[in-house]
């Protein structure tokens, strides 16, 4: 994308938010006073899509975190006279920790605990509110004096549009450069594929607390804009009806972007307008269509105006692959042999006496291997030999009873496994763990690491100030697809890829950060005959120009034969053998692992 | 500087004279008249939980003014009703705003809950709409005293608190301990307030429980009251929960309570959820309770006609409110002599004497309404009611407690 | 003692409605993996059922535990054809999302069809009073105790020894395993649904003398019903029993001898604390269980 | 009518092919081995003819009738009787209570009494009352066997029966399917172990990366040292 069209990207929800603010202006009180109403809805829209569709939490506690700033704003003014605009920092402020005590459970939890565990705290705060009779009048709701910000006093219905237009669209464009910036891309990486993205330094638990911290934040935000505007501040306002119609915004706008969220907060609320003659079956009408959302456009109405307008243009509905991908790169090296091993090369990774236990079954058996700096090893074994245990031990998804697991002398078993990248420990995944909703290009970028929460935050700043990542950063992951031969696909999403080159994405994932060590977990299952030398060839290109090691672990035996120098056999737990493939393969003890000892006769 | 009624008048009069001078005939028409019709509009809720005030708002509305289109209408003039839904604060500003900016109704009526109709009311102050407040009884939406907005049948919470006790002490009774049960949710919360003033001003001791909306479990509350030995309940709430709450008294034995219910829970439909629930009072903003007379039962027979069916528990409080007070701004439109300006409008709805359905032809089932230029609550009556042999009765109208 | 035997008298008596709401919740949940949060406008529809059998039609009383369970069965196995159906392989938070939405449409179009603030209906016994050292307890009481816990022990024989109860407890252990053994997953799933829609009707027909027929029931239902649920470990029939008998105990003492305005904060205390500190419930049906 | 003829299945994940285009038949009365290495496609080959897997195309017939577009349920209750992999047993049933849950798939047929069963599996019997959570990996096999048997199958598909287990154990498995062999019930069974496949079926078909790699009788094949070639590509 050229650097003005991004930059207008980047603008364009919050230049909206502007345009409809200036649309207004010019308009009656009532239209005015709707558009404003419905730029706050729009806020809280765009918020909830942080949450709902990046994260894909569910929250029933949006009505409670927006009376939480309406009333931190709003209580500062009516007691002790706090201006309007340190008011509303107030607000984001207990936003913040609304949205903070929410994730201290909500990390923990998925879909039906998480919707109850966000109704608790919406009840509690409601509760608390109406019990709070001296300080916020009850239920019975209390008078919010006009704001007034540099001896201007809010009072009209343009003035209000004016303040409320100009503030959001800033909150908008706060919520655009995250959503649509590195940290909104961790963030669906961290909730599409928690193993992968722990995998590249994406700490889910750490993303999904900002997930929850950012949106309440930005409903809170709304809360505080909208409180003044309707004068009267009232708990039943945000009761828990208020919160389950906010689900409803990014939902039946479209979760998966800025612009769902626009569009389901802004149009929800300024639909009732025109329903007006039929206002009694509103609420029948508005479930009615979020059943019909997710059962038929999951997408939301974004999705629906995006397949709309290709049609029109006459493009095919879904994302297509091209249809050929540049393998060509690939298969020029397929002559390539494995190196050398570099004599006394000193081992790079190195498992000691790894024990692991499931109740009574004996998973891993004081197993050993090692793999030298540059060198390809592999690990082979039947079924239920503990290859899959033994290879989670060393990429730390799964603990060992005992043993030691050594990279370049660094103890891995107390680490995470997203600290492992740092190390220079990169993997794939048996079961293709692409982020399948971004691009092969964000794929890769993800792959470089460096993904903490406060990074990517301000990564998504730069982004948006100085294009996307900068031109070395960039350059390194279109160096990395063209490496595996999907230059031309970089911004597919990488969902709509083959399984072929979904592997290759994974190749490219773990090679963009330049790691030392590649763990390939059975890097060739499912693919097709054809495309397994192609990957063999573009593994043993890597190791010979990158110089990177790899653990491979693989059932199709020829194809590990033909790419490792050195082969680890396991049986029922134990390493059984060890040597060159050749040498593996034609020992007794290995075929009668694989083909079964005389246990019929 | 204080000012006295005889300079008030001056002023208005005054005020009136020059208006009639200024606005020659030819004047473009007020907002929300034309050569045929008047618009009024209305807010309250349609959906959601309060839509059990909003509904018989609009119902009792549309009743009246059907009838008085009948008849020929006002001033020459049929009426139009606008009724917007509204339930928040929010929605009712909306609401509000489109029914005086975009519809440019003559008369705004708010027939919703308490928060809703403060936060139009504050804007309806601003704006200067002759607006006509039904249900909301909270000091939020009546103060400050503003020129264009008008109270009905129901009467302020201070008003109706001493009444309201009084009932305890009909019949010779005399209560040992009252014990207080009130809904924490808006308007049972703001009688409280006032019933707690009135109690501690009197130096009378009683003990207070709260519940919940929609609460159906009342035996910690009331076990409570049983321990304090409390030997009359007022309730603070809706028909539901107080018809609850009597059941479960009975069955934990609490025998001889007095029972005492505020205005909102004096419902028909509180009958069949208690069974006997003969002895119980309340106070009723209406003249005779639906059923008690031939007009009552007349008003039920022509809102049935109208509804096709009637929902249990209707006609209520809210139906008849809303009839009654279509009639009286019916009349104050009248009284303008159809100079149908919103100042003529305004004043004659200040000088309304004893308005109401009667005076249209319409059914009396409502107190008649008075209002001054610095008194806009048309209504200080209340009616004393109490169950007998499973109905409602008025008893007795407490004047101005 | 006679107050404290009155206050937990009333908490069983609300526990043993809560006991059926939840069994109906976990016993869906339990066989498809799918928490209806519709469930408590199943629960409305069910007493507003017994409301016209018994008020509008003036039926006898029993024809109203005879006929809106299957009726209620009905309408939530059709709910699980349209809807739930479709989305099977929809993830969890899809299925969360529909089902909350359907209970407010269910909700919305009673409201609508009915246009009244609550909706009476007569007790099926209307005697005197049983008294014991002054501990009053009306025989409506005792039918709601004992007739909705009743109801709860047979549906846990129902699931335990009938065939179509082990049908869905093998769907419930292992849908492949399950499928192996002949049983449809079709129609497992549906049966579930319609024994759920049953319970939640039944609910429905015990609590209308006690709550009325409103659209706050079904919030009532399923918060109360959820909650008890989660307290019995969500998977088990008998902690759903137990976990509805002691939130409506809880619940009932807090109110008495805490506070009557936070009542409501209690269960979700409860709920909150068992989540964090238990979350596979303080009766779990197995030892170990994954969040 | 010859107990299953399949032909064309491709089985499919996703975007992942686990099978292509694959033809088998088994004879009445006899025992094919299904064969290959570990991510060949041989459970997605069963599981696809027993309905448990979706199949993207080919046709499956259950001696002459067409049973492709069938649900696994249905399939069982046609007597195809599926042995997982993973034995999908019901950990909180007892073995009697899987027993008889099973029963219903006989529909037809009368079900198997559960004597025949616990005269197959004595131990089983012992154990009637105790829960299939808590038996030992072998006697889990048992039950898993059983559970198909009590639907009287009409054709027995194995998937790995002696996957995990200790000698012995596997022994006196290896007798009990002899034995459902010779009472008439034609088997397929995949497995790794080339003797177990030797001592039960006398054909076999062998696959590698979802396609058939080499057909023949038990005997051949060990004797051309086929499944090192297929397993290993060499000889």
């Amino acid at each position: 994308m050229s650097e003005p069209r991004r930059l207008l990207a980047g603008l364009a929800p919050a230049l909206v938010v502007l345009g409809a603010t200036l649309a207004g202006l010019p308009l009656d009180n009532y239209p005015k006073y709707v558009i404003a109403i419905a730029i706050v809805s729009i806020v809280v829209g765009a918020s909830l899509v942080v949450l709902v569709g990046l994260a894909r939490c569910i929250t029933l506690a949006a009505g409670s975190v927006m009376a939480i700033g309406a009333y931190t704003s709003s209580l500062l003014a009516i007691h002790l006279g706090v201006p309007y605009l340190i008011g509303l920092a107030a607000a984001l402020l207990t936003g913040a920790i609304a949205g903070w005590l929410i994730a201290l459970p909500g990390t923990r939890f998925r879909g039906h605990n998480l919707a109850m565990v966000t109704l608790v705290f919406q009840s509690v705060c409601i509760i608390l509110i109406r019990e709070a009779k001296t300080l916020t009048g009850g239920a019975e709701g209390i008078h919010v004096p006009a704001p007034s910000l540099f001896g201007w006093t809010v009072r009209s219905d343009g003035d209000f549009l004016l303040l409320i237009g100009v503030l959001s669209a800033l909150a908008v464009l706060v919520l655009t450069v995250l959503v649509r910036g590195a940290f909104g891309k961790n963030l669906q990486a961290a909730a599409g594929n928690e193993v992968a993205a722990e995998a590249f330094g994406i700490s889910v638990p750490a993303y999904l607390t900002a997930a929850f911290v950012i949106s309440s934040v930005g409903v809170a935000f709304a809360g505080a804009l909208a409180a003044p505007r309707v004068r009267i501040l009232d708990p039943e306002s945000y009761g828990v009806m208020a919160s389950i119609f906010m689900l409803a915004y990014p939902i039946v706008g479209g979760m998966h972007s800025i612009w769902g969220g626009l569009l389901g907060g802004g149009g929800l609320r300024v639909l009732p307008e025109f329903l007006r003659p039929v206002a009694d079956y509103q609420e029948l009408f508005f479930a009615s269509l979020v059943i019909v959302v997710v059962m038929f456009f999951p997408g939301g109405f974004v999705e629906l105006i995006r397949r709309g307008v290709l049609a029109l243009r006459g493009h095919p509905a879904g994302p297509r692959e091209a249809p050929q991908p540049a393998v060509a790169g690939a298969q020029a090296a397929a002559a390539v042999t494995p190196l050398p091993a570099p004599d006394g090369a000193a081992p790079l990774l190195v498992v000691e006496g790894v024990d692991r236990h499931f109740g009574a079954l004996h998973a891993v058996n004081a197993a050993h291997l090692t793999v030298p700096v540059g060198g390809i090893h592999g690990l082979i074994g039947p079924n239920g030999a503990g290859k899959t245990s033994l290879f989670n031990i060393v990429s730390g998804f799964l603990a060992a009873d005992a043993g030691r697991v050594a990279f370049d002398g660094t103890s891995l078993l107390e680490l995470a496994p997203r600290d492992r990248i740092r190390l220079g420990i990169t993997r794939t995944f048996q079961h293709v763990a692409v982020f399948g909703q971004l691009s092969c290009l964000d794929n890769v970028i993800i792959g470089r690491g460096r993904n903490g929460v406060l990074a990517a935050i301000g990564q998504s700043v730069d982004e948006m100030r100085s294009g996307p990542l900068t031109a070395r950063a960039r350059g390194e992951a279109l160096a990395a697809l063209d490496a595996v031969g999907l230059a031309d696909l970089a911004g597919m999403p990488a969902g709509a890829l083959s399984l072929g080159n979904q592997r290759r994405l994974e190749i490219a994932r773990a090679i963009v950060s330049d790691p030392r060590l590649i763990l390939l977990d059975e890097p060739v299952s499912g693919v097709a005959e054809a495309e397994i030398e192609e990957l063999r060839a573009l593994l043993l290109r890597i190791n010979a120009e990158r110089r990177i090691a790899m653990l491979v672990v693989e059932h199709n035996i020829p194809f590990v034969a033909r790419l490792c120098r050195s082969l680890s056999v396991m049986g029922a737990g134990a390493i059984v053998a060890e040597g060159t493939p050749a040498d593996v393969i034609a020992m007794p003890a290995v075929r009668q692992l694989y083909f079964g000892e005389d246990v019929a006769a | 500087m204080r000012r006295g009624p005889l300079h008030r008048i001056a002023l208005a009069l005054a005020a009136a004279a020059l208006a009639s001078t200024v606005a020659p005939s030819a004047m473009a028409q007020e907002a929300g008249v034309s050569d045929t019709e008047i618009t009024i509009g209305a807010i309250g809720a349609l959906t959601g939980p309060i839509a059990f005030i909003g509904t018989p708002g609009r119902d009792g509305m549309t009743l009246a003014i059907d009838e008085i289109n009948a008849k020929g209408g006002v001033c020459g003039r049929k009426l139009k009703l606008n009724f917007e839904h509204a339930s928040t604060p929010a929605e009712s500003l909306a609401a509000v705003k489109k029914l005086v900016e975009q519809d440019k109704v003559f008369a705004l009526v708010l027939a919703s809950g308490s928060t809703g109709a403060a936060a139009a009311a504050d804007y309806v102050r601003q704006v200067g709409v002759p607006t006509y407040n039904l249900y909301g009884s909270t000091p939020i939406i009546r103060e400050p005293f503003s020129k264009n907005v008008f109270h009905g049948a129901i009467v302020p919470v201070e008003v109706a608190a001493p009444g309201l006790i009084g009932l305890f002490y009909d019949d010779g009774h005399k209560p040992q301990k009252i014990g207080v049960l009130a809904g924490t949710y808006a308007f049972p919360q703001a009688t409280l307030k006032a019933v707690e003033a009135h109690l501690k001003s009197k130096k009378i001791d009683y003990a207070l429980e709260q519940f919940d909306q929609s609460a159906r479990d009342f035996t910690s509350q009331l076990v409570s009251f049983g321990r304090q030995k409390v030997d009359s309940v007022l309730i603070l709430g809706s028909f539901s929960e107080a018809g609850f709450a009597i059941k479960q008294a009975r069955e934990l034995g609490m025998a001889n309570i007095r029972w005492v219910l505020d205005g909102s829970a004096v419902s028909r439909a509180i009958v069949p959820i208690i069974g006997n629930a003969d002895g119980i009072r309340g106070y009723f903003n209406n003249p005779a309770f639906p059923g008690q007379n031939d007009t009552v039962r007349e008003f039920e027979a022509r809102l049935k006609k109208q509804l096709g069916s009637m929902p249990q528990g209707r006609p209520n409080n809210y139906d008849m409110i809303a009839y009654g007070s279509t009639y009286v701004i019916a009349d104050a439109i009248t009284g303008t002599g159809c100079q149908l300006t919103r100042d003529k409008f305004l004043a004659s709805w200040s000088s309304l004497k004893n308005a109401g359905p009667k005076t249209m032809g319409g059914l009396d089932v409502s107190f008649p309404e008075s209002f001054t230029e610095t008194d806009h609550q048309g209504n200080y009556r209340l009616g004393a009611a109490v169950v007998k042999n499973g109905e409602w009765q008025v008893y007795r109208v407490i004047e101005r407690p | 003692m006679a107050e404290l035997a009155l206050v937990l008298i009333a908490g069983a008596k609300f526990g043993a409605i809560y006991a059926l709401a939840a069994l109906g919740l976990v016993v869906v949940h339990k066989a498809t993996k799918t928490v209806n949060f519709a469930h408590g406008a199943f629960a409305m529809l069910g007493a507003f059922s017994s409301y016209l059998v018994v008020v509008h039609w003036q039926w006898p009383y029993w024809m109203a535990y005879v006929l809106t369970p299957p009726l209620i069965g009905v309408v939530a196995a059709l709910i699980e054809f349209l809807i739930l159906r479709p989305l099977r392989r929809a993830d969890m938070f899809t299925v969360v999302i529909a089902t909350v939405f359907l209970g407010i449409a269910l909700s919305e179009a009673f409201r609508l069809t009915y246009n009244t603030e609550l909706l009476a209906v007569p007790g099926m016994f209307v005697g005197m009073p049983f008294v014991f050292h002054g501990v009053f307890m009306t025989q409506e009481t005792l039918w709601v105790i004992a007739g909705a816990l009743v109801i709860c022990v047979a549906c846990v024989l129902l699931f335990r020894y009938g065939r179509l109860g082990r049908g869905m407890r093998a769907m419930a252990s292992n849908v492949r395993g399950a499928q192996l053994c002949g049983y449809s997953v079709d129609r497992v799933y549906m049966f579930a649904w319609f024994l759920g829609g049953a319970m939640a009707g039944l609910a429905g027909v015990f609590v209308a003398p006690v709550s009325g027929v409103s659209v706050e029931l079904s919030i009532a239902i399923i918060s109360a019903g959820f909650v008890a649920g989660v307290i019995g470990g969500f998977d088990s029939l008998k902690g759903a029993i137990l976990g509805g008998l002691l939130l409506g105990v809880s619940e009932s003492l807090a109110a008495a001898y805490v506070s009557s305005a936070l009542k409501n904060c209690i269960s979700f205390l409860l709920l909150f604390v068992v989540l964090m500190w238990r979350p596979e419930g303080l009766f779990p049906e197995t030892v170990a269980r994954r969040v | 009518m010859i107990p299953l003829r399949v032909t064309g299945l491709t089985v499919s994940y996703g975007r992942v092919a686990a099978v292509r285009d694959l033809d088998l038949n088994i004879a009445a009365g006899e025992a094919l081995a299904l064969l290959g290495p570990n991510g060949a496609g041989k459970t997605s080959a069963v599981e696809a003819i027993a309905g448990l897997l979706p199949k993207r195309a080919g046709r499956v017939e259950l001696f002459g009738e067409d049973i492709s577009g069938l649900t696994a349920s249905a399939i069982v209750r046609k007597g195809l009787a599926l042995v997982p992999q993973w034995r999908e047993l019901f950990p909180t049933f007892s073995v009697e209570e899987t027993l008889v849950a099973a029963t219903g798939a006989a529909q037809g047929r009368s079900p198997k009494p559960l004597e025949e069963i616990y005269a197959l599996f004595p131990v089983l019997e012992e154990r009637r009352g105790q829960l299939a959570g808590s038996l030992s990996g072998g006697e889990q096999q048992m039950l898993a066997i059983g559970r198909a048997l009590v639907t009287n199958p009409r054709l027995l598909l194995l998937d790995e029966p002696s996957a995990g287990l200790a000698q012995g154990i596997t022994r006196s498995l290896i007798q009990a399917i002899i034995r459902i062999r010779d009472s008439g019930v034609p088997i397929l069974l995949v497995e790794q172990n080339m003797e177990i496949a030797r001592a039960i079926g006398s054909r076999c078909t062998m696959l590698a990366a979802g396609s058939l790699a080499w057909e023949g009788t038990m005997d051949e094949a060990i004797a051309r040292n086929e499944a090192a070639r297929v397993y290993f590509g060499t000889h």
